[in-house]
């Protein structure tokens, strides 16, 4: 690009890029330090089979997050991820007397419903984001106990192989994660509705009155959360071989919101990172595996959890205007 | 009184600050002047502790100084009206009045009669009549503007500092901050003024700092310095080049056509607007008079769908607009610049690139997919044509200068083609050089064929700008004036005898 | 409680006289004042909850009973007491723009260092836990303030962090600090005063001392500020930093301080408490017309959203034979309900 | 007063409970306080700690609200949903509500004074199944109903040594935590393991959440970590059925990791039928016949026991296949 642009006074300096390059690639470097010390610490952390087991725990997790960026891009948040997983292993169940593909379009038209309501609550009725999706937070898992109201096995033979099946030896699930991670990660740069997504994240008045169809691009994103939530409960039920609604997904919404946040992203809206996403899910993964391998107490874990989200957000965070 | 020696401050890629001297006296009005993006703002935010400075030091009463937060220097007895109406809208009139110096009583509790009475006053004072118990967010630009002058002028302050005051106030109340001013320096107490209406400097300044790209080229009183020479120093440029540019760049009156391009019927919006009726043909600038409140920016927004109408219809070239989207404005070729650029204009976090493209976007893709290579020939274009100063075109917006943003939110709004292009403060504080380049833009695009709705505190651009006005007084029209009826005087008088009605 | 509620204003107009000849400045609202059916919406919507709480009273009251017996209202009052405190904290953070996770799990924190100081005396059994969490929420307003970090995020790992004092604590959970019975301590939460728990009237006094504290000191002014508008509040010379760290700090404390008072009141550190509790205080604070924004809310609405939140729990227990999934699927769409009520009375009033 | 009544009134073909021992201490209208009354006349309220989705909850909730039914008494339930502070107001809420007589399945054992002085003051007699409430029997509540944890803990250590021969690695995957069922199900059977069979090391105790995907994860952890694990004790079946997934998943046979379990839930006992399970130790829900059983006693004035365990059964190899429809 070559333009008669006003020549920068100053270039930048050394310290401000490198502080830059800590801020944007902080979480790389953490993942890649907590690699480096289960390999040297962890017996058997070297192995294809561990890789796969880590790689098949976080998808779902890491499916959950996409959304959850997305939402939070918009200067939003979906806390109601979980119970939608919940409702969508619920679905699953009710339908699967009617054939694999009629319960997964019910478990995702589930998902997709409560990302309707949601974005409906917060785009035409205007409701803060973090009330909305903590009303259906608390409803949904209502619904989706009222109907299942207990855990169900699944026995359904392409259910246990969308579980633990692979293809050329990489998971189903992982494959699957991938797959969405690139289409997130295309929509957020490469269309119209990425964009406007972040200018309304970053100045909703000013998205309004540059005529941007604020309200359309804010259920789409609610729906967008919802059906990936959706995906990731069907997953998720695949792997357990089994519904269950009381347990599955709760917490995922603070799980998924911190690899988003650990990722970069800011929770003020007007950036996505997905990449980082991708890196914030893996370090809150690879955490977790360190701290049950070497056996840990519950203590140390949470306590842990705390010390590596904040040296993560801290590492990553936004420099004061001083 | 106050004095920065060799004071130098960097952001990101811009040195805004260059080892910059400056000097204000007690008992003196010292002018601040330069470009946008000249660094004002910022020498303002260094003296006053909202920025620290990288280098150089301050000195107050003779004694250097280190202020860390605006707090600070407000304690030591600087009192600053920032650029952007900076008080808190939600808050009543009186508590932002008063803000960390509220009248105590019994048990240190805020003792709210007192305040209010003391509020009510201080506002009288500068002739508002406000209910001060009233949330801030539902006064005008104006009147906020007045609080945050009576906030400034009600402390025992020994330096005041404004920057830009004037940019939303109209001539009444400009008169009424310069009897303001004038009493402070009697009292002996330094202003440092901000302004880019030389009118005003004239008027009021002693003294005179001009900053160019972050440093000082001139000081000294601003009595030796005429007008010429003034905007020769601050554009960098030479006295003949300026002289023959002229005080506003408006070329006249223009070819009209008849057919209206937009006709707007009876627009009403309970509390601000009753019936208000414009109608703009193509090539015509119809300007938009009255006094802050009367209206101009909610006729604006009813126009472009940003301010749901009661009634009242908007048709652009035959064809009704559904009133109350935006959308629907701008695909019918209506665009609106808005009144508050920082809040409803620009996308600060997005890059200069983004926001250009912003409204354009379905324009600029193919079956939802963004093409980037058209984007970057438009903001190529637009950059050149706009002459935006920015340190790429992937520079965030937010770290613009105001009239770089300004022209920003334009080319956004060239990008679109429109019918109709409603300009509400257009050159609300830009620079001398961007205005006329604003200016110049605007009587290009009438040129074209484009119909433009004018909106300007700044009489002398409105009647040097527009074909026709309209005035409008508490949300209705009270006048028209055309052609050779467009004078300075008739709109005073309009706007004047309205008033005793 | 006998605050106003709104932020503009807690006093009656002073008699200004009308200034007869100045060239009155067109902004002046005689004419364009709000209409009466908006400023009914504007009153409905700051005093929704108390509305609706009295709507579900009396609809309880005629539904039951056995709802508005003394023994009733008394368990209400005393149960609410400890979420109360909790929100009354979270009320100064919301209106500052933040939020604060952390409190489910410092209330039980609180609650366990009580329960294991209370062996020492009641000094102990109160401090312990008053400085623990005020020190965790202290942690948390450095980070929010002088590190900028989201409060969103610092308060989730204060969240998990305080969750993890506790067990190591207690041992991974497994041993529960009993408080002695007989103990001045115990009798704070136990003890009555003119028949009505000594928790309730300690929540009182605390409301009371909060609603003054925000309306009427100047450090209540900087809460409103920095959520309004924390450049403006900063540029007006506001101590935004300090501020923000008082709010933790403070929601920490009342966090502690609900959690040793619900000791005394269990006479035991129960290790199980607390979980989900930040988004009750969130929801109580937010049906009581705090915008989660910042900026605008009121002490007394927090306390008639904690009220509301009981009443709707006692009513579904009233009914006596709800099936625990339909419980929930009550209490979200009433939260739905409500907040979409509020904003959309509230939105009419939004100038934008 | 022994229940030969309870097989019958069980609901059809599920094995009801048994006594199994009244631990001497008995109690009477007399030293509780609080006047006879006929249990047919009388309004009950049951607080149920966790939501009625786990096998055990569904159970238990559903025996109580059967067994008044058949009696015809009025039952007024509440659901605590796991949160502690709500199950004190439930309880209290049952009782303004008008409760004579409370069935408490309490989540935690100790934070129970506010209930129990509300219940004293009106002599309203508590009987607590399942878990137990640390306080004095027949003065703050009647009787308690349920199994003996520690017990379960060590019976499951001798299922566990038995199968594994006493020799090798365990890993234990423990409830959630801060509860008093995970503490007593280790210390029992840590207790019995160190005491029995020494060469039986526990090297790894992780929290599964009694949750079937928790135990899922942590099993898979697990087995990457320490390959050479010899056999899994499971705080629950739930946990259990999710470390056998783990272990199918990562390819190994059933039986290659012994896996012993508590709680008796047609899914566990299947497991034993298909051989990935080695052992499941019952805890059964079904209180309904003998809690109204006991109330009933009570209110008439007869002796009740204050301590009444239940025998609970086990499920192995050996009678898992005849046995699988007492499961629930
Ligand atoms: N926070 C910031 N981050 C990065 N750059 C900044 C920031 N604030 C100001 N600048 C840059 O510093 C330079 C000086 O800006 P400043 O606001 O002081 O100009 P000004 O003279 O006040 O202009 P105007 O007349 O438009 O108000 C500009 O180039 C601007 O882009
Ligand atoms: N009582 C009131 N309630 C609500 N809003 C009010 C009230 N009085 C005035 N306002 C608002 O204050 C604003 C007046 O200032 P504003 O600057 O927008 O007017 P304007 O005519 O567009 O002038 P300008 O061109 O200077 O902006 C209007 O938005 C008006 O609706
Ligand atoms: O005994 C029961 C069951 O084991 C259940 O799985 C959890 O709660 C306990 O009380
Ligand atoms: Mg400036
Ligand atoms: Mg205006």
């Amino acid at each position: 690009m070559t333009t008669d642009l006003a020549t920068p006074r100053t270039k930048a300096t050394d310290q401000d890029r490198l502080r830059r390059q800590l801020q944007d690639y902080g979480v790389y470097y953490g993942v890649a330090v907590l690699l480096l010390v289960n390999i040297l610490f962890t017996p058997h952390f070297l192995s294809t089979e561990n890789f796969r087991t880590q790689a098949v725990q976080v998808a779902p997790v890491l499916i959950v997050a996409l959304g959850m960026a997305l939402a939070i891009g918009s200067e939003g948040v979906d806390l109601s991820v979980g119970s939608v997983m919940a409702l969508s292993t619920s679905l699953i169940s009710l339908y699967l007397g009617y054939g694999i593909w009629i319960a997964l379009a019910a478990a995702v038209l589930g998902g997709a419903a409560v990302g309707v309501a949601n974005g409906a609550l917060v785009a035409f009725i205007g409701v803060q984001p973090i009330v909305a999706t903590l009303a259906l937070m608390v409803a949904g898992r209502g619904i989706a106990l009222v109907l299942l109201p207990q855990l169900k096995d699944v026995h359904d033979p392409s259910m246990a192989s969308l579980g633990s099946g692979d293809l050329l030896g990489i998971p189903y699930l992982v494959l699957i994660a991938a797959a969405l991670t690139l289409l997130v990660a295309f929509v957020v740069r490469r269309t119209t509705f990425g964009r406007q997504l972040l200018a309304i994240g970053d100045s909703r008045p000013a998205a309004r009155l540059a005529g941007l169809p604020v309200r359309r691009v804010l259920i789409l994103v609610y729906v967008a959360s919802g059906t990936l939530a959706a995906v990731a409960g069907v997953l998720a039920t695949a792997r357990l071989t089994a519904s269950d609604p009381t347990s599955l997904g709760t917490l995922m919404e603070l799980s998924a919101i911190t690899a988003v946040v650990v990722g970069g992203t800011p929770l003020s809206g007007g950036r996505v990172r997905i990449g980082g996403t991708v890196a914030g899910a893996v370090l809150i993964q690879l955490l977790t595996a360190t701290l049950i391998k070497h056996d840990l107490p519950p203590s140390w874990t949470q306590i842990a959890q705390a010390v590596v989200i904040v040296l993560a957000v801290y590492a990553a965070r936004e420099r004061g205007k001083r | 009184m106050l004095s920065a020696k060799s004071v130098s401050k960097t952001f990101p890629g811009v040195r805004a600050l260059d080892e910059v001297d400056f000097t204000a006296r007690a008992g003196e009005v010292h002018a601040l002047i330069g470009e946008n993006g000249a660094g004002k703002s910022t020498l303002i935010k260094v003296l006053t502790g909202v920025y620290t400075p990288d280098a150089g030091e301050l000195t107050y009463d003779g004694a250097p100084v280190r202020f860390t937060t605006p707090l600070d220097a407000q304690h030591a007895g600087i009192s600053t009206i920032y650029q952007e109406v900076n008080l808190v809208p939600l808050m009543s009139v009186a508590r932002n009045l008063f803000l960390g110096r509220e009248p105590r009583g019994r048990l240190g509790l805020i003792d709210f009669a007192r305040m209010h009475r003391d509020a009510t006053e201080a506002l009288r004072d500068l002739g508002v009549t406000v209910d001060v118990r009233r949330p801030l967010r539902e006064l005008g630009v104006g009147a906020q503007q007045m609080v945050a002058l009576a906030r400034a002028a009600s402390v025992d302050a020994r330096v005041v500092v404004m920057d830009e005051p004037t940019s939303s106030l109209e001539p009444r109340e400009v008169q009424t901050l310069f009897g303001v001013i004038r009493t402070l320096r009697e009292r002996g107490i330094a202003v440092i003024y901000v302004s880019h209406r030389l009118d005003e400097l004239y008027e009021i300044c002693d003294r005179v700092t001009v900053l160019r790209d972050g440093k000082v080229v001139h000081t000294g009183a601003l009595a030796d310095l005429d007008r010429l020479r003034l905007v020769a120093l601050m554009l960098g440029r030479e006295i003949e080049t300026v002289q023959k540019e002229g005080l506003t760049s408006f070329t006249g009156t223009h070819d009209t056509e008849t057919e209206p391009v937009l006709t707007a019927t009876n627009l009403t919006v309970r509390h601000h607007l009753h019936d208000v009726s414009i109608t703009i043909r193509p090539g015509e600038v119809v300007g938009l008079g009255g006094l802050l409140g009367s209206g101009r920016s909610e006729t604006a927004k009813a126009i472009a769908g940003a301010l749901p109408a009661d009634s009242g219809s908007v048709t652009v070239a035959g064809e009704r607009v559904r009133t109350g989207s935006t959308p629907a404005a701008i695909r019918a070729g209506i665009s609106l610049l808005p009144e508050d650029r920082k809040a409803e204009g620009i996308v600060p976090g997005l890059s200069v690139r983004e926001n250009i493209a912003l409204a354009a976007l379905p324009r600029l893709s193919r079956f939802g997919l963004v093409d980037e290579k058209r984007i970057d020939d438009l903001v190529d274009t637009f950059i050149r044509r706009l002459r935006i100063k920015a340190s790429s075109p992937h520079q965030k917006v937010g770290e613009l200068s105001g009239g770089n943003q300004q022209k920003v939110l334009l080319a956004r709004w060239l990008a679109m083609h429109p019918k109709v292009l409603l300009l509400d403060e257009p050159t609300r504080g830009i620079d001398i050089g961007a205005k006329a380049e604003v200016q110049a833009l605007i009587d290009e695009l009438a040129e074209q064929g484009l119909g433009v709705l004018l909106i300007s505190s700044d009489t002398e651009e409105l009647i040097e700008g527009s074909d026709r006005v309209v005035v409008l007084k508490d949300g209705g029209t009270v006048a028209e004036l055309t052609g050779p009826e467009v004078t300075e005087q008739n709109l005073l008088r309009a706007i004047a005898t309205t008033e005793l009605a | 409680m006998t605050t106003h509620p709104t932020p503009t204003d807690p006093v009656p107009p002073p008699s200004t006289p009308p200034i007869p000849s100045a060239p009155a400045p067109s902004w002046q609202d005689e004419a364009t004042g709000p209409t009466r059916s908006e400023r009914l919406s504007a009153l409905a919507q700051q005093h929704g909850a108390l509305v609706t709480l009295v709507v579900a009273v009396f609809a309880a009251w005629l539904s039951f009973d056995t709802f508005l017996t003394t023994d009733n209202l008394s368990n209400m009052a005393v149960s609410s007491a400890f979420l109360a405190v909790v929100a009354l904290g979270m009320t100064f953070v919301i209106v500052t723009g933040g939020i604060d996770l952390s409190v489910g799990s410092l209330f039980a924190l609180g609650g366990v260092l009580a329960a294991w100081g209370s062996r020492y005396g009641t000094a102990v059994a109160l401090l312990l836990p008053l400085a623990a969490c005020a020190l965790i929420g202290l942690v948390n307003g450095l980070l929010i303030a002088r590190s900028r970090l989201a409060p969103f995020i610092v308060t989730l790992a204060a969240m998990l962090g305080a969750r993890g004092i506790l067990l190591a604590v207690t041992d991974e959970g497994s041993r529960t600090y009993l408080v002695d019975k007989d103990s001045f301590f115990a009798k704070l939460g136990q003890g009555e005063a003119l028949g009505v728990g000594v928790p309730v009237w300690i929540t009182l006094a605390l409301f009371v001392a909060g609603a003054v504290t925000l309306r009427r000191s100047r450090f209540g002014q900087y809460v409103y500020a920095v959520g309004g508008n924390e450049d403006a509040a900063a540029l007006m010379g506001a101590p935004v930093a300090r501020t923000k760290i008082a709010v933790y700090t403070l929601s920490g404390l009342c966090a502690g301080l609900a959690g040793a008072l619900n000791a005394a009141w269990l006479v035991s550190g129960v290790t199980i408490l607390g979980s989900g509790m930040e988004l009750e205080a969130i929801s109580a604070v937010v049906i009581g017309g705090t915008l989660l924004t910042g900026g605008f809310g009121f002490i007394s609405g927090s306390l008639v959203g904690v009220l509301l939140l009981k009443v709707i729990q006692n009513v579904i227990n009233q009914i006596g034979s709800l099936d625990s999934a339909y419980q929930q699927v009550v209490s979200g769409g009433f939260l739905a309900v409500v907040v979409m009520a509020q904003t959309w009375l509230g939105r009419r009033r939004r100038v934008l | 007063e022994d229940d030969a009544s309870d097989d019958k009134s069980a609901a059809g073909g599920e094995a009801g409970q048994a006594v199994s021992e009244q631990g001497g201490k008995t109690c009477a209208i007399g030293a509780y306080g609080g006047k006879k009354l006929d249990l047919k006349d009388a309004t009950v309220g049951f607080a149920q700690s966790e939501k009625e989705a786990n096998p055990f909850r569904i159970a238990e909730t559903a025996s109580l609200k059967a067994e008044a039914d058949k009696r015809g008494v009025k039952l007024l339930t509440a659901n605590a949903q796991s949160q502690f502070s709500k199950q004190i107001s439930d309880v209290q809420d049952l009782i303004a509500k008008g409760a004579d007589l409370l069935v408490i399945a309490p989540l935690n054992s100790d934070g129970w004074e506010p209930v129990l002085r509300a219940a004293g003051a009106k002599h309203i007699p508590i009987v607590t199944v399942d878990r137990k409430i640390n306080a004095t029997a027949c003065k703050d509540y009647v009787s308690f109903i349920g199994s003996d944890f520690v017990e379960q803990g060590k019976r499951a250590a001798d299922q566990m040594i038995r199968t594994t021969g006493g020799k090798g690695k365990i890993a234990i995957l423990l409830g959630a935590a801060g509860n008093n069922v995970t503490t007593e199900r280790t210390k029992g059977f840590e207790d019995r393991v160190k005491e029995k069979a020494p060469g039986l090391k526990v090297v790894f105790k992780q929290t599964g959440e009694f949750a079937r995907e928790k135990g899922q994860q942590v099993t898979e952890q697990l087995i990457q970590s320490k390959p050479d694990i010899t056999g899994i004790y499971a705080e629950n079946d739930e946990m259990g059925l999710g470390a056998v997934n783990a272990l199918k998943g990562a390819g190994k046979k059933a039986g290659d990791v012994k896996i012993v379990t508590i709680d008796g839930t047609k899914g566990a006992v299947r497991g034993i039928v298909d051989g990935w399970i080695d052992g499941v130790i019952e805890s059964n829900p079904r209180f309904g016949p003998l809690a109204f059983q006991t109330l009933d006693d009570f209110t008439r004035g007869k002796k009740v026991g204050q301590d009444i365990v239940i025998k609970d059964s086990a499920y192995t190899k050996d009678n898992a296949k005849s046995d699988l429809n007492k499961a629930y």
